[in-house]
């Protein structure tokens, strides 16, 4: 009873809270966001901005102190995520939606191999025909281009760190998934296995039918692989849209901020400035008001006190009282 | 595997050179010993009510075995005796190898000290998994206070409580020595059923005074895997709690089973509170016992055997982790 | 292009260590708790004997009396009170304790400092010297001490303890010298060229304190209950308002464990034990969040 | 001015139960590090960069080969004198929250190393407090903010500017700055990236920065020097824009093809060169080091190791060829 | 478990006299051997507890025995059903042999050493079942108790480790010369061998045999040979092993001990254990007095008048209910003698002694007397340095400890700085005491009912006194073990030649040495008796009964012992 569609995503109203000692700060407060079925959505943003937790919630997965507080995640063919309890929770996890791990570099069992956790995985979710599932993993390690059969055999730590980010995907996929959930799949990898991991992402993703979303905080891996990007700052996404319009036309002065930041490899180099001021942690972010303000360029009376709801631009969705004012809409001559 | 054989053969000779050095402190420490055993013995009998005459017949038998000789002869032949795997002659129990006195001794030391070590060891495995878990909840703190606290109680004070609530109070076992004599030794129900009741009482405190440890140490192990990527990667796969529990388990207890085989080494030299209450003949009460009776041979015998059981314990535990991880036993670095 | 000057975020107030250490302490009640019985220690132990005449009243009348208001814990085989026993004898058990303490902790500390640091040649002369140190079955050879020195003075006892006891130390300590060894703050140090003395005291031993401190507290429990177990075992010298000889005479004198005359005698002790042993293990609780300046001020 | 030639290291991984094997870090490499310059070592994950920086730093030993720092070579001298010398080279660690100690504010972080300083310069206890504030405000903090601040109390740039004003504290002639960037926050990159700059210019420090990030070397030194490591041998070296613009060696072609292309801004380059295998220690190091993953590799490649040639712009290959493999700006 | 042992027909006991060690042989001469007195080891009669006869025997071994008034002669009937466990008589050749045996081991009756006191010159086997015994010329007045103790072992079993030409080796020791000396190296030779043979199985003469042991209990059965079966109730014995006090009390709270031997008891013990159903205290005499000891050659114990100081505020009656309420009394009085003895020898002679009484004006004066002076309310030397009485106790002895401690509240009291040190082990206390390193401390004495034994304590070897091949000498303090230190002769007496002379003297000669010596030790007090033990035992009526009464004189016998006079019952319906 697996289905056999990319499932679409909706985010509505999200809040995440943790504990502290200074009690529950929202890490993401009233998050919406929508995956269309069958694309690659990125979540981009600094660290600390909530893109982790984001990411978890789609599997109702955030982790003590945390707790949702408030929202919904609507994935079709599951429903509320949000509700799900118990033992439908755990079978939604692996077998509908399958994630791959931020430290992918350890996400196995140090003391079992890589064949072994695979049986694991195949009981937990009563597969009936071990033998086939084997067989799958062994195609799919293949055909990222591995020899499924070495793999199967190892220990993680006889594998390098590509492989192991490779094997992630595997167990990700094996269960026929149709939602992936990849929380900084290149991290700690270095460039050339980077590239093989994004590429292997994005043909797995178009050959399965997936709908795929890719946490990162590198946006140029958000650039190479996504259809639509979505970004995160103080627990907020204060931008989102198809990739090639965001990159190419930030509306967000948050958005502008960052990829005007990016070091890159042609170009001007004196036209590359760095934000001011910090990001904000979970103690800093600001109760009312937008988030953004200390370090905006536009900053305006309202922003101290009223918090920007998002709102579309067409195929964009933008959180920020100077977007949409005559003024403040001419984009920077360099990027258009 | 040549490898292997050369870091046994290391780990043996650097064990052999301990012993060696700390059998040589024992012996001059041993030989300094003030007190003279045959004084002793005389005394001891006229105390237990023997007549002065009939006591002094009894302990003229002790100028017999009186080691000779300057110290440093008793030294080398000492060790010239060990050599040849002789540990000498009992003072306190004259024509008796000390040998056969350890032998007999070790077999009731081997029980007690593995039965409670392993029940220990499970029980507060069992429960340091729990307050792992729960530790941000009151259970979880007061597991973890209770575990240092009972870490923290000697051993002999547990010893007497146990002694006073279950062969006085409510006097279901008995108080001391390791077997009822009434029974014909062998694999019969009634010896052995008697075997356990007086191993009881000994376990039972041994087990009581250590699985705080292992508790602490065991929630701490499992805070540690908890906080791994790897167990929250394995609950988003949906992995059934009963595997992610073994997930869990077998990581946390990895390094624990190093601190287990330790831990039985040292015991064979710590168990002297222990056997000293319940009367069990084992080596720490042979030990107590040559002290008194100023038996040389037998306390040097006696601290022998116990620093070679360290000694072992601690090659085991260094051979067995690399037995046990793959991460050690395939080579190369996690 | 010029350096962006970053815009200083709000002054919070320099905060006080002690400061610190009261809200950590304020956390968890049950670690207020652990101070005060610490402290209500160390009272005793400074100024327990002036609290009662010397020597000890007796009543020939009422040996191994039952408790009473004027005797909480009953009394002795002479007739003493016996909380002011264990009152006036807490300062023999922590002092004794207390040079354990010291001693273990400084040996231990310092050899293992010197390994972890040094490393080569003089890492594996003491890492060896540290494993005969564990080698050496500790109880074992105190019994047979105890018969060759007369341990007539705490200081005397601890000195013994401690230098039968600060192996385990040492290995964490080196384990921990060798890690630290490795971040980058140690480097930078090496790098800066401070000295070695600096970088010791000032930057290995500091992140090293809760660590030290709760091996020091651990350390004193350790030598108490080795100290006491040797009375109780008989083979240190008399005092009668020991807590080990407390427990010597209570079963052994007493029949404490056989009859119900003398339980008072045997628990007023075991209760001083257990009592004691509580407050450090609370004390210890908190000093991780103590020296760790990142719990201690949030 | 430093300078290095043949630098040879080999680590001997202690054996465990199957015993271990010996990793050849650094393979005879050659470097100048002019005063005030910049060098910038790229490579990938494991192929010796961090153990050079070390080595340059004084932080770790050398094999065989020679470094000579203005005119005195190292490896005759005595600890003592070797660790005056490699005072001039300050390392800055890639983790600016472990290169702090957490349990010292930032004053006494600064303080200790000026105290040093003070004594050796014959100045006093208030020059030292003077100083640190100098130095905190050159390098972008305010001090009155930052000075009686724990570490964990900072942001990571705020930490990694801490770092490098503790670097200046012995007034060094060259900072190893080791991936210094590759852990903060993107916002806040180019400002370190402008600090080290700025540092170069107004201080004339030489930094040799090392990253796998190529694109953060334009922004420290585009005047400077850029050297491509493979497996512990240099085979591309020369002015960091014309190797960036013209790469010659199959490898750095192929590091640079890696890099994401940010679609909507640029278009990736024209001739990308994919390596045809993993990385992998165990390969042969007979002939070319690359040989094995690269797509152009002839039977000459596999037998003989092709020795950095050329002045100006140099590569080991025996097929150099440039090729277009950078992203270039979608329009302009 | 513990209910195991109340099985009918099984005897459970303690054996105080030995750790019970299963690799020890079983084989009396071996000190740990595994054998135990009365019930499988026989000796050829049994001691009486009379307070001042030592010559007073149940038959054992021996049915009847003859001796000449001077003890010159023994002459040995045998049992005339003994027989061996194994069947096998027990005969004249079995005595003679254990007494060769005997011989190796040494002793005062077979001392090799011809001018030995009381020493056998000749045995001689008169028929199968009658041994005739000859004392040397040095004649004692023990020799009876001593050949009578012998323990019998079967020739067949022991006999092998006797050369065939023993007895003519013996009779060359006993002579002088080269020769002489050879043959007693020869003999002594033996003693290790003779001590190390572990027989196969146990053979034995007396109402049991060992069946089997283990490291803390043995058990035994039934002899069906012995030759007074009919008295022996029980089918098995079952001994356990003596570990502490403790232990017994435990034992006999749960019921489990048909007979204990003696043991300290503090009084909520005791209560406890009467408690019990079943459970009774059998009180008797017990001739050993515990006391305080001086190093008389330090100061300023070298004083008579300081010891007399002592004595008099030392509060003996408090000192006993603080220590051992339960088993001691008191003494009357300090004349190195118990006091149940004292009455027998010394009659009305006890009034003419100093009581000690607590005098606390006394004591001043003597401390006067001594030239000791009164500083601030505290005793100080008389050279004005402070005074300060150390008693020492080995720290295992708990009643002692307590006793000690509560001397040191009562000197404190009375304006004496007085402190307990204890020394570790028993063994490191004779070790240190005999050195001389205490100037006072605790000692066991009164040793009866021998008054050679008793005075023996006291103006013995730890006094200076040595007897060496039947000659007496005095060495001088602090050598040899002479750590009492006391004067060789005192107003003219000679303590320790007196003492000697106890050995051979007749009954009324002995009577005024005793006299004398109980004078001389209550006025010189080279100790002060604290209190006498009293043999406290506990038995259990709920499954034998015919139990010795209070003050019986075979109370210091094993209940073996009692067993075979008849004494023990079966319990009707148990
Ligand atoms: N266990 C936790 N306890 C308290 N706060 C937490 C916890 N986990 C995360 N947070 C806070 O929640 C916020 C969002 O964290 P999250 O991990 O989602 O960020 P992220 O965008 O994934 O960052 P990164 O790029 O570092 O992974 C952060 O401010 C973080 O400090
Ligand atoms: N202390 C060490 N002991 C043994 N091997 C080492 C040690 N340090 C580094 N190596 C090995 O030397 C090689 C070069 O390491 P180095 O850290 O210099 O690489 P790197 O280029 O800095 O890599 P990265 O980009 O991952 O930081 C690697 O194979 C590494 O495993
Ligand atoms: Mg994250
Ligand atoms: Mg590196």
């Amino acid at each position: 009873m697996t289905e056999s569609f990319a499932p679409g995503v909706r985010v509505q109203d999200l809040t995440v809270v943790y504990r502290t000692p200074v009690g529950e700060l929202p890490a993401l407060a009233g998050v919406g966001l929508t995956l269309a079925p069958g694309t690659i959505t990125g979540i981009v943003g600094e660290s600390g901005s909530g893109k982790s937790t984001l990411a978890l919630s789609l599997l109702n997965a955030v982790q003590p102190p945390g707790r949702i507080s408030g929202g919904s995640v609507e994935i079709d063919g599951l429903g509320d995520v949000v509700r799900l309890t118990g033992d439908d929770l755990r079978r939604a996890r692996g077998r509908q939606v399958g994630y791959v791990f931020q430290a992918a570099q350890n996400s196995l069992n140090p003391l079992k191999t890589v064949g072994k956790q695979l049986l694991d995985l195949g009981r937990s979710h009563d597969v009936a025909d071990l033998p086939a599932l084997l067989r799958e993993a062994r195609a799919l390690l293949g055909r990222m281009g591995l020899d499924g059969g070495r793999v199967l055999d190892s220990y993680q730590h006889e594998l390098s760190g590509g492989m192991r980010q490779r094997v992630g995907i595997m167990l990700a996929l094996v269960l026929n998934a149709h939602l992936v959930v990849l929380d900084e799949p290149t991290t700690a990898l270095d460039m050339i296995t980077q590239a093989t991991i994004l590429r292997i992402v994005k043909e797995v993703h178009r050959e399965r039918g997936l709908t795929t979303l890719i946490v990162t905080h590198d946006i140029g891996v958000a650039a190479e692989v996504t259809d639509s990007l979505a970004v995160m700052y103080g627990g907020r996404v204060v931008e989102h849209g198809p990739t090639m319009d965001v990159l190419g036309s930030p509306r967000h002065p948050y958005t502008r901020g960052l990829i005007r930041a990016i070091p890159r490899l042609s170009g001007d180099i004196g036209e590359a400035t760095a934000l001011p001021g910090r990001p904000p942690t979970l103690g800093t972010i600001p109760a009312e008001g937008c988030v953004f303000r200390e370090r905006c360029p536009l900053r305006m009376a309202v922003c101290d006190t009223v918090d920007p709801a998002p709102a579309a631009y067409g195929e964009r969705t933008v959180a920020c009282h100077a977007v949409g004012r005559p003024v403040n809409l001419a984009v920077r001559k360099e990027y258009v | 595997m040549n490898t292997v054989i050369r870091r046994l053969t290391g780990h043996l000779a650097r064990g052999i050179a301990m012993i060696w050095v700390v059998t040589t402190i024992s012996f001059v420490i041993i030989r300094n010993i003030p007190g003279d055993p045959v004084r002793g013995q005389y005394e001891k009998l006229i105390e237990q009510g023997m007549g002065p005459d009939q006591a002094e017949r009894a302990t003229a038998a002790l100028y017999g075995f009186l080691p000779t000789g300057s110290l440093w002869d008793q030294y080398t032949g000492y060790l010239n005796g060990l050599i040849h795997g002789d540990l000498g002659q009992s003072l306190s129990t004259p024509g008796t190898g000390v040998a056969t006195l350890i032998g007999s001794a070790a077999k009731w030391t081997v029980l007690p000290v593995l039965g409670g070590t392993l029940l220990s060891f499970l029980l507060g495995v069992t429960l340091g998994v729990y307050a792992a878990i729960k530790r941000s909840g009151k259970l979880g703190d007061a597991l973890a206070i209770s575990g240092s606290l009972l870490h923290g109680v000697p051993q002999y004070v547990i010893g007497l409580l146990v002694t006073a609530i279950f062969t006085t109070l409510w006097p279901i076992l008995p108080a001391g020595g390791p077997v009822d004599i009434s029974f014909e030794p062998g694999f019969n129900a009634a010896y052995i059923v008697s075997l356990v009741q007086h191993a009881t009482l000994p376990v039972l405190t041994y087990a009581l005074a250590s699985y705080g440890g292992w508790i602490l140490a065991m929630k701490s192990s499992v805070a540690t895997v908890l906080g791994d990527d790897f167990i929250l990667a394995a609950e988003l796969r949906g992995l059934k709690r009963s595997v992610l529990f073994r997930y869990i388990a077998r990581n946390a207890i990895l390094p624990l089973f190093t601190i287990l085989a330790l831990s039985l080494g040292m015991l064979f030299g710590g168990a002297i509170f222990i056997e000293t209450i319940f009367n069990y003949p084992g080596l720490g009460l042979l030990l107590v016992n040559s002290i008194g009776a100023r038996d040389y041979a037998l306390m040097g015998g006696t601290f022998l055997v116990i620093t070679v059981a360290i000694v072992v314990a601690n090659i085991a535990a260094d051979l067995l982790y690399a037995v046990i991880d793959p991460r050690v036993r395939t080579g190369g670095a996690a | 292009m010029t350096v962006t000057q970053l815009l200083p975020a709000p002054a919070t107030p320099r905060r006080n260590f002690w400061r610190g250490v009261l809200r950590v302490m304020r956390r968890k009640p049950s670690r207020m708790a652990g101070v005060a019985i610490v402290a209500l220690f160390a009272f005793m132990g400074l100024f327990g004997p002036l609290l009662y005449p010397s020597p000890l009243p007796r009543d020939d009348n009422a040996l191994y009396a039952a408790p009473s208001w004027a005797h909480p814990f009953g009394t002795d085989f002479e007739g003493t009170d016996v909380l002011a026993l264990v009152v006036t004898g807490t300062r023999y058990v922590l002092l004794a304790g207390l040079a354990t303490a010291v001693i273990t902790v400084a040996l231990g500390t310092g050899i293992g400092l010197l390994a972890g640091f040094h490393r080569g040649r003089w890492d594996t002369v003491l890492m060896r010297l540290t494993d005969l140190q564990l080698t050496i079955p500790g109880l074992p050879l105190l019994l047979v001490l105890s018969t060759v020195w007369k341990f007539t003075s705490p200081l005397e006892m601890g000195v013994v303890l401690g230098v039968l006891g600060w192996g385990g130390i040492a290995r964490a300590v080196r384990s921990q010298t060798l890690s630290l060894r490795e971040r980058g703050f140690i480097e930078a140090a090496r790098g800066l060229g401070l000295s070695t003395r600096h970088i010791v005291g000032r930057e290995l031993l500091p992140s090293m304190a809760p660590y030290i401190a709760m091996n020091m507290l651990i350390a004193v429990t350790g030598a108490i209950y080795a100290q006491v177990g040797l009375f109780f075992l008989g083979v240190l010298p008399f005092d009668a308002n020991n807590w080990g000889v407390m427990l010597n005479l209570a079963v052994f004198g007493g029949g404490a464990l056989t009859s119900a005359a003398a339980l008072p005698y045997l628990l007023a002790p075991l209760l001083a034990i257990l009592l004691l042993t509580l407050g450090i293990v609370l004390v210890v609780d908190a000093m991780d969040e103590i020296f760790n300046p990142r719990l201690r001020e949030e | 001015m430093i300078t290095g030639t043949g630098v040879t290291k080999t680590y001997r991984q202690r054996g465990n139960l199957l015993g271990g094997r010996d990793v050849q870090a650094l393979r005879g490499v050659d470097f100048a590090i002019e005063k005030g310059g910049a060098v910038t070592f790229i490579g990938e994950s494991g192929c010796g960069k961090t153990t050079l920086g070390r080595i340059v730093a004084g932080l770790e030993t050398y094999d065989s080969g020679e470094i000579v720092i203005d005119g005195t070579p190292m490896s005759g001298l005595r600890h003592r004198q070797r660790q005056a010398h490699f005072r001039r080279v300050q390392l800055i660690h890639q983790d600016p929250y472990s290169a702090l100690n957490p349990t010292r504010t930032i004053h006494q972080t600064l303080h200790a190393p000026l105290a040093l300083r003070a004594r050796q310069k014959g100045r006093s206890k208030a020059w030292a407090e003077e100083r640190a504030r100098e130095l905190l405000t050159l390098v972008g903090i305010d001090p009155g903010y930052v000075l009686p601040r724990y570490p964990h109390q900072l942001s990571g740039g705020m930490r990694q500017r801490v770092v490098i004003a503790r670097a200046l504290t012995v007034d060094p002639e060259v900072l190893v700055a080791d991936e210094s960037v590759s852990m903060i926050d993107v916002s806040l990159r180019l400002g370190i990236l402008a600090l080290l700059k700025d540092l170069r210019e107004r201080l004339n420090v030489s930094v040799l920065f090392i990253t796998h990030d190529i694109a953060t070397a334009r922004y420290i030194g585009d005047d400077g020097e850029l050297y491509v490591i493979y497996r512990g041998q240099v085979v591309e070296r020369g002015p960091t824009e014309a190797v960036i613009s013209e790469p010659v060696h199959p490898y750095t072609q192929a590091l640079l093809s890696a890099i994401p292309v940010l679609r909507g801004v640029e278009r990736p380059g024209a001739e990308r060169v994919v390596p045809t295998e993993a990385l992998d220690e165990r390969h042969a190091d007979t002939g070319c080091l690359f040989a094995r993953r690269c797509p152009f590799r002839t039977e000459r490649c596999e037998s003989e190791r092709p020795s950095l040639e050329g002045t100006v712009h140099g590569h080991a290959c025996y097929h150099p060829q440039p090729r277009a493999v950078i992203p270039v700006e979608a329009s302009a | 478990g513990v209910g195991g042992s109340a099985d009918s027909g099984v005897y459970t006991t303690i054996d105080g006299a030995k750790q019970i060690d299963a690799t020890a042989p079983i084989n009396p001469f071996n000190p740990q051997g595994n054998t135990f007195l009365g019930y499988d080891a026989m000796t050829l009669a049994w001691p009486k507890n009379d307070p001042v006869d030592p010559n007073r025997f149940y038959p054992g071994i021996a049915a009847s025995w003859t001796v000449t008034p001077d003890q010159g002669e023994v002459v040995i009937h045998l049992q005339p059903k003994a027989r061996w466990s194994d069947g096998k008589p027990v005969t004249s050749e079995d005595v003679r042999t254990s007494i060769g045996l005997a011989y190796t081991q040494g002793g005062t009756a077979y001392a090799v050493d011809p001018k030995a006191a009381g020493s056998a010159a000749d045995v001689r086997v008169v028929d199968a079942r009658t041994v005739k015994v000859t004392q040397g010329a040095s004649k004692s007045n023990l020799f009876l108790r001593n050949v009578l103790s012998t323990v019998v072992v079967p020739a067949h079993v022991f006999g092998h480790l006797l050369p065939a030409d023993f007895w003519t080796t013996l009779k060359a020791a006993r002579g002088t010369g080269p020769a002489a000396e050879k043959a007693k190296a020869q003999i002594t030779g033996l003693a290790e061998k003779v001590i190390s043979f572990a027989p196969a199985k146990d053979v034995s003469a007396g109402p049991f045999t060992l069946e089997r042991v283990n490291p803390g209990e043995a058990l035994l059965v039934r002899n069906k040979h012995f030759y007074a079966n009919q008295n022996i109730a029980p089918d098995r014995v079952k001994v356990l092993n003596y570990t502490g006090n403790q232990q017994i009390w435990n034992y006999l709270i749960s019921g489990s001990l048909d007979s204990a031997p003696f043991t300290a008891v503090p009084t909520g013990v005791l209560k406890r254990i009467r408690e019990t159903e079943g459970n009774e205290v059998v009180k008797g005499f017990s001739p050993v007095a515990v006391s305080l000891a001086f190093g008389q050659t330090r100061k300023p114990y070298d004083n008579v008048h300081v010891r007399r100081a002592l004595a008099y505020l030392i509060d003996r009656s408090q000192v006993t209910k603080v220590a051992s309420p339960e088993a001691g009394t008191p003494a009357k009085t300090t004349t190195g003698i118990h006091a149940k003895s004292a009455q027998a020898w010394l009659g009305n002679g006890i009034g003419e002694l100093d009581q000690y009484q607590v005098d606390p004006a006394k004591a001043a004066k003597e401390l006067e007397a001594a030239g000791m002076t009164r500083k601030g309310g505290k005793w100080a030397m008389p050279d004005g340095t402070p005074w300060k009485v150390e008693i020492h106790v080995p720290a295992s002895f708990s009643d002692w400890v307590a006793a000690a401690k509560a001397i040191t509240s009562q000197l404190n009291d009375h304006g004496i700085d007085a402190t307990v040190l204890t020394a570790a082990d028993y063994t490191l206390y004779l070790d240190e005491l005999a050195a001389g390193k205490y100037d006072v401390g605790f000692w066991l004495m009164a040793l009866g009912p021998s008054p050679y034994n008793i005075y023996q304590r006291i103006y013995g070897s730890a006094n200076g006194w040595q007897l060496l091949a039947g000659q007496l000498t005095h060495v001088p303090p602090g050598t040899q073990g002479n750590w009492m230190g006391g004067p060789e002769i005192i107003d003219g007496i000679n303590p320790g030649a007196l003492t000697s002379r106890l050995n051979a003297a007749n009954p009324d000669e002995q009577r005024r040495i005793v006299g004398t010596l109980a004078k001389l030790t209550n006025q010189q007090l080279p100790v002060i008796q604290l209190y006498d033990y009293v043999n406290t035992q506990f038995v259990s009526t709920s499954r034998y009964t015919g139990w010795p009464p209070a003050d019986s004189d075979v109370l210091r016998l094993p209940a073996g012992v009692w067993m075979q006079l008849g004494m023990i019952k079966e319990k009707a319906g148990s």
